[in-house]
């Protein structure tokens, strides 16, 4: 039996995975802080102790996203393009793109169901169309994170918001709340912008169907179904959104393993 | 923020309301202080001009003046010898151009871009946990300013949340803020020609770190006034008196507002 | 305004809101439209062919999403969101469509636009940027080779006297649009930008026949207006690139403003120039789109050699246009990306300080969401001159 | 930020060719060249544009040319071009405009402004012009805007603007029908420019001699032609990062023995490579195509980065300017100034009739689809640089067009049933966004975070293809 872990640093959340020969033992995630390498052995304590097993059993440990470099113990870093293709076409075979709406970046590539990546993109230097506006805007909101989606799609009469920049969106929303705006509509609002902004930045590359989406913001189900709206057909989510480019990771460090042998 | 100032012969009253974005819809609350600290009630205040990001949502304002025409008015009140204004805001930064007369001959404003304005400092100050009060003085201490690449507010956050956890010193951070935001600035005004006497106005004015920086990356010589922050406030009072004055001279009425303490939407 | 009295206006509100309304009608009854962009495209030729030319347009309320697809966002944005409408199929009742050598954004996105759209006539028109003998000649050749190709597309010959019917209904056209212009002289002027700019709009998406009566109804009706629509204010001049949405124009008569002129692309660019009648047609049309209408893209050679002498040869018609409209203050508007008016930018700042009018430079991005940003320098550009 | 970008200057560029390496002292030279002859006062300089093929003329009358996107490439290459952008900038232009074009306005205000050359200019700096000479090209806005723009600041420096059209490529026209009367008005055109020189110095154009210089560059782009086509080898033997090096014969030194001469040892340099087997890269693992777009020059590294991850360019579509003559059936003609108008349109339409012949494709489309053949090429890479449109418009849609068009590459995957099934795939594309020398424009990390992603990509294809 061989152990595998996948891990990946987010510049707001770190995620991980631990794997055996047969599929996953647990996964776990947490805060990144300010402390990358401290965030990393923290994890690696948790899966292990989540299966029950010690560093030593561990035959390979991938690391992926934006602080990967600082998970000193990794045996390789991945750049997350591929530990996300990888980790869609486990789950989701028949998916060609792959929309990863993360913290600061979105990501989108194309792969053919095998985890292998044919083009990408990623957004530019402005957080505006990224997952930070999401938290931003939950602040403002008094909600949690995990509630925006629900409450987005309660809306009747979505209003029209201006994205741009992620911090003054803050200021934007506050105003929209004292005209007498509902949440419900806010939120509808900014899901539809983003969304417009994530669709364009994937037509880019051209989207073939079917579309998977993953990473924080495919969580977010008020914002999956505005890009459902916008593209005029259904979109995959895999059941753990948050794990796959640390899923794709841990699958990475499995198959390097079998081609060893 | 909001500002206040009442205005008779000389100030009667000046407030300055809390920071932060939650705070910024209470702009009447700063009125009615200011009344109290005048010892008037709103009735009896002659005319009132509003500016700034929210003026169109002042309902009991008579007038609106943009920011830019008010505090060249009250820089030019407080520094007859100004030539070139820079107000470095929450929401945004302008240049300001005056000519002899105390004219506004020409303006240059930001995008619409957290990194080009004061909140970029607020941002960061707020994720280095320290206060806008001491982030100047602090980066004062820096010898070694560092370098932030990155642009965007969000990743230039996250940029120095990584270095501070790699042990750069808080001040040669803040430091290396005030050169990023100055160096912005600076782009920006230097279209305008920058002439002597420069004055920083708005909440950047109270950033001694931002203002050393500006300082030398124009060449330039900075005059500050005492109370940067309602520099805005005060112009828009003084045109506000004009405006009585001139009515009074040619006996013309005042089109004023009903005087109701409503509820500002500030957007 | 009285109810009676509004009513034509309430036509050119319609088709501006409802761009392209009277060109899907006239489809129903098997009239041809032609798309075009920019001031420089023949429009007397396409007349002439039988078609009717329509001048696309953009929205900037409507956010640019399928046209970044295909096109990357270093283009202009006003020409990205003429692209994004059209690939999103606003103006499929088109039967093609035709694009001159305006501009890099416009040469460059030639190949995306005629394998992205499914008009079956497409036409790139070349345009000079040099402006003497050889090139009248060159531009007589290529003029020519657009009449035949649409000679080719209709199956019908283009003669002559069909060119010279075209040339006098579209000067004619001309000559109503400068009327429309005397009426902006009064103070305040007796027609609004806002009004202007939706009437000039509506009226580019009109056979030229309608597109005339249009006008006179307009004129009628101005004419006939005791009080102006606007309170007095300072007389403001636009220059810059195509304007084909009222927001600018809008802010500045709503913060108090007077528009009274313009040398805009859809304005007096586009609308002052007349095609000499008699000689050679196809010779007069090139004189009149190469020689007279003055883009930024046409060099002009600098015989003065000094500074001064160059400005006011190139940008003299500014000069005799703010003088006519009693102009006091100007916005200079350019899009970012925008090459051919970019450059200019600082060559214009010195001549309007020549003639000492106060100018407002302003960037912008064709999209209603910077509208907020444009109020406050516009209001503070008429505070500072007012 | 200027001092600290400075002092962050990259290690020197490792370059693969003996070639490639003399190019540097070649532009310096040529650099102080143009200031000593100014200085000299023996021969006019001009300031001019790059790819407007008629270089023939002004070196037949004497005329120093002066590349004014050399020296803001210099700039950029030596990450000193922030200050000249920042005059420009400050004069009122918009960053979004042509970076080349700010940088040298910037720096000629400079000049202007203080009667000298501006502090520690780049190698001296750019002289001031006897006259400048725009080409109103088809392409390219800034370079008949850009001096315009500069003579506001040397308001008694001369231009000359040339027009230079060709055909645009139309799917449903025979670009022969129309060749005729564009041939016409290129040598109207051209005539006028030998008119503007002759007067400006004093000079009667020798035609012997022209025809003499035509013939060499003739020579030369057949010779360009043959070298670059050794690329070909397995492994390359030269890459795009050597190639943004030998450019400067073809861009700047045409029609000079010079440039022949260089071409002849580059050409033997590599067949010597190509015999001993040696590679741009040690292991060769990659062979990618620039497909489009101007480097970033302050970032040349970068083509060492992808070098070091087993990634070879054996071709690039950028800056290859010439096209092989002995293809194009162009007009016989004696008259050298008919000539240089002839092969002006051969270069522009050499793609056209393929092209036709392949639904769906265009000529951008057709040299990226052969070439990729030519040159078995496993991934293209581009760059979109904000500031010009000209090369980095239209490259998302040749992308998508040569995905719809053209999948050469055969992949098994498992199928239904777990059956190995062979489908065909696109071939992986990288768009790089940054500019060509402003450099607050790129980012190292993002760009090789994206090349990492990116080679892994090529990986992956690789091993699946294998298994
Ligand atoms: N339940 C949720 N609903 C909406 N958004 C969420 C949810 N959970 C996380 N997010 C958003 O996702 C982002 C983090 O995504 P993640 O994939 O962890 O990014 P990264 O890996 O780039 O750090 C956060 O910015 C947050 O706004
Ligand atoms: N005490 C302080 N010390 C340093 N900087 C301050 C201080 N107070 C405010 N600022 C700066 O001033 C900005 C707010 O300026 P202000 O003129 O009030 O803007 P606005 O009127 O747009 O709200 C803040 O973003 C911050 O950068
Ligand atoms: S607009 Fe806002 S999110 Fe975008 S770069 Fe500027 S600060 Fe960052
Ligand atoms: S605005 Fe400028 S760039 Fe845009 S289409 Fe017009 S000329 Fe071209
Ligand atoms: S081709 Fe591009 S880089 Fe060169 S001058 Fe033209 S716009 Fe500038």
């Amino acid at each position: 039996m061989v152990f595998v872990l996948g891990i990946d640093i987010g510049s707001a959340q770190s995620k991980g995975v631990i794997l055996d020969d047969q599929g996953s033992l647990g996964s776990f995630e947490c805060a990144s802080g300010g402390d990358f390498k401290l965030t990393a052995e923290r994890m690696r304590e948790e899966l292990l102790s989540r299966a029950g097993r010690s560093v030593d059993d561990i035959s390979r440990t991938v690391a992926t996203g934006y602080g990967s470099k600082l998970v000193i113990f990794a045996d390789e870093i991945k750049s997350d393009i591929v530990c996300l293709a990888k980790g869609v076409s486990s789950q989701l075979p028949t998916a060609r793109t792959v929309i990863d709406i993360g913290d600061l970046y979105t990501k989108v590539l194309r792969t053919d169901g095998n985890g292998s990546v044919h083009s990408f993109i990623l957004s530019g230097k402005c957080a505006g169309g990224s997952g930070r506006i999401l938290q931003v805007i939950a602040r403002v909101l008094q909600v949690r994170v995990d509630e925006i989606g629900e409450l987005s799609l309660k809306s009747k009469k979505r209003v029209e918001f201006n994205t741009g920049c992620a911090v003054f969106a803050e200021t934007e929303a506050i105003s929209r709340l004292s005209q007498e705006v509902t949440k419900e509509d806010l939120l509808a609002g900014l899901h539809r912008a983003l969304a417009a902004q994530i669709n364009s930045l994937a037509e880019r590359i051209g989207v073939e169907q079917e579309v998977a989406m993953v990473g924080g913001g495919a969580r977010d189900a008020g914002l999956v179904q505005a890009l459902k709206e916008i593209r005029g057909h259904d979109i995959l989510v895999p059941p753990n959104p948050y794990m796959t480019a640390a899923l794709g990771a841990a699958i990475i460090a499995r198959e390097s393993l079998t081609i060893q042998d | 923020m909001t500002k206040v100032v009442i205005l008779n012969k000389g100030i009667i009253a000046s407030i300055i309301g809390p920071t932060g974005p939650e705070q910024r819809r209470l702009a009447n609350r700063v009125m009615e202080e200011a009344l109290k600290q005048a010892a008037l009630s709103i009735q009896e205040i002659t005319f009132i001009v509003a500016t700034g990001y929210g003026r169109i949502n002042v309902p009991f304002a008579d007038k609106q003046f943009t920011e830019i025409t008010c505090h060249a008015r009250g820089i030019v009140h407080l520094f007859p010898e100004a030539r070139t204004i820079i107000d470095i805001g929450g929401q945004d930064v302008k240049g300001i151009k005056i000519d002899v007369s105390g004219k506004v001959i020409d303006f240059v404003m930001n995008d619409k871009c957290a990194a080009g304005s004061g909140r970029f400092i607020e941002v960061i100050a707020d994720t280095l946990g320290v206060s806008l009060d001491t982030v100047g003085d602090l980066s004062l201490q820096s010898s070694h300013p560092a370098t932030i690449s990155n642009i965007c507010t969000i990743y230039a956050q996250q940029e120095v949340a990584a270095s501070l956890a790699e042990g750069v010193p808080l001040s040669d951070l803040l430091a290396g803020v005030h050169q990023s935001l100055a160096d912005r600035i600076c782009r920006m005004v230097n279209r305008l020609r920058v002439e002597q006497a420069v004055i920083v106005t708005g909440g950047g004015g109270k950033n001694r770190g931002l203002l050393q920086a500006l300082s030398e990356q124009l060449g330039q010589e900075i005059l500050v006034p005492e109370e940067p922050l309602i520099t805005g406030a005060l112009g828009a009072a003084l045109m506000g008196k004009e405006i009585v004055e001139k009515a009074r001279q040619n006996n013309t009425p005042l089109e004023t507002k009903e005087r109701i303490l409503g509820a500002v939407e500030i957007l | 305004m009285g109810d009676k009295q509004s009513h034509i206006f309430d036509t050119v509100k319609n088709y501006y809101n409802n761009y392209g309304l009277r060109a899907k009608e006239l489809k129903g009854e098997g009239k041809q439209f032609i798309g075009y962009v920019c001031s420089l495209v023949p429009l007397e030729i396409i007349t002439a062919s039988g078609c009717t030319p329509f001048r696309v347009r953009g929205s900037v309320h409507e956010p640019i999403t399928r046209g970044d697809t295909l096109l990357e966002t270093i283009v202009c944005p006003y020409y990205r969101s003429v692209f994004d409408l059209s690939v999103k199929g606003k103006y499929n009742f088109l039967s093609g469509l035709v694009i001159p050598h305006g501009c890099d954004s416009m040469v460059r996105s030639f190949s995306a636009w005629s394998y992205g759209l499914p008009f079956s006539y497409f036409h790139f028109v070349n345009i000079p940027s040099v402006c003497d003998e050889s090139s009248l000649e060159f531009f007589d050749a290529e003029l020519d080779a657009f009449r035949k190709s649409l000679e080719k597309f209709t199956g019908k010959a283009i003669t002559e006297e069909h060119l010279r019917q075209a040339i006098r209904v579209h000067n004619e056209n001309r000559d109503k649009v400068r009327a429309l212009y005397e009426m902006r002289k009064a103070d305040p002027p007796l027609i609004s930008g806002t009004e202007l700019t939706m009437t000039l709009t509506a009226g580019s998406s009109l056979p030229i026949e309608e597109s005339n009566g249009l006008f006179d109804q307009i004129l009628t009706e101005v004419k006939g207006r005791g009080k102006s629509p606007l309170k007095k204010g300072p007389r403001i001049f636009i220059d810059g690139a195509c304007l084909d949405n009222i927001e600018l124009i809008k802010l500045v008569e709503e913060l108090g403003g007077n528009v009274v002129a313009d040398t805009i692309c859809n304005g007096a660019r586009d609308h002052f120039p007349k095609t000499e009648m008699g000689g050679d047609p196809i010779s007069a049309l090139s004189r009149r789109y190469l020689g007279k209408i003055n883009c930024p893209k046409t060099y002009r050679e600098n015989k003065a050699g000094t500074f001064e002498g160059d400005i006011a040869s190139r940008f003299g018609d500014i000069g005799a246009y703010t003088k006519e409209y009693k102009v006091e203050g100007a916005i200079l508007y350019v899009y970012k990306y925008c090459d051919p008016f970019g450059f200019e930018v600082p060559a214009r700042k010195a001549y309007y300080q020549s003639l000492n009018i106060p100018l407002l430079p302003l960037e912008d991005v064709y999209s209603s969401g910077t509208i907020g940003q444009l109020r406050t320098r516009v209001q503070a550009f008429l505070e500072m001159i007012g | 930020m200027a001092e600290e970008q400075k002092e962050a200057k990259p290690k020197k560029r490792m370059t693969a060719t003996k070639a490639a390496a003399s190019i540097g002292p070649m532009v310096k030279e040529f650099i102080t060249g143009t200031l000593q002859a100014k200085a000299e006062g023996k021969y006019k300089v001009a300031y001019t544009f790059i790819v407007c093929h008629h270089e023939e003329i002004f070196r037949a009358l004497d005329v120093i040319p002066v590349w004014t996107e050399n020296f803001a490439g210099i700039c950029g290459a030596k990450r000193d071009a922030e200050r000249f952008l920042q005059r420009a900038e400050s004069l009122g232009f918009s960053r979004s405009l042509c970076t080349y074009a700010l940088c040298g306005i910037g720096f000629d205000q400079w000049r202007e402004e203080l009667g000298q050359m501006p502090p520690e200019a780049p190698w001296g700096g750019q002289v001031r012009p006897d006259f400048m000479i725009s080409s109103g090209q088809i392409l390219c806005d800034p370079r008949s805007k850009w001096y315009q723009a500069s003579q506001q600041f040397m308001p008694d420096v001369p231009i000359y603007n040339i027009d230079l059209p060709y055909p645009l490529f139309q799917e449903n026209r025979d670009h022969r029908e129309v060749l005729g009367y564009y041939h016409q008005y290129i040598v109207k055109q051209l005539r006028g420019l030998v008119a503007f020189l002759e007067e400006q110095t004093k000079k009667k154009m020798d035609y012997d001699r022209l025809r003499e210089l035509v013939n060499l560059s003739d020579r030369t782009w057949n010779l360009i032609d043959e070298t670059y086509k050794l690329r070909r080898a397995a492994p390359c033997p030269m890459g795009t990062g050597d190639a943004m090096n030998t450019m400067v014969p073809i861009n700047f030194m045409m029609a000079t023995q010079k440039a022949y001469d260089f071409f002849v040892d580059l050409k033997k340099e590599l067949e010597e490579k190509i015999a001993r087997g040696e590679g741009e890269v040690e292991n060769e693992k990659y062979r990618l195509m620039w497909g489009g777009g101007l480097p970033a020059w302050y970032a040349l590294n970068d083509f060492n980065y992808f070098n070091s991850k087993g990634a070879s360019f054996p071709v690039e579509t950028t800056y290859r300017m010439v096209a092989p003559l002995n293809e194009m059936d162009l007009p016989e003609t004696k008259d050298p100034i008919e000539h240089l108008a002839w092969r002006w349109l051969g270069y522009w339409t050499f793609w056209y009739d393929k092209a036709k012949k392949r639904p769906g494709s265009e000529p951008d489309v057709e040299r990226l689809i052969n070439w990729i053949e030519e040159y078995k090429i496993d991934g293209v890479v581009m760059h979109e640089a904000f500031s010009c449109r000209t090369w980095h418009v239209g490259l998302i849609w040749q992308l998508h067009q040569l995905a719809k068009i053209y999948k050469p590459i055969p992949v098994y995957m498992i199928g239904k049933g777990g059956q190995k099934e062979k489908v065909y795939r696109e071939l992986p594309s990288l768009i790089l966004e940054s500019d060509i020398i402003d450099i607050t424009s790129y980012s190292e990390v993002d760009t090789r975070n994206k090349i990492d992603a990116f080679v892994e990509t090529l990986e992956s294809i690789q091993s699946n293809r294998a298994t």
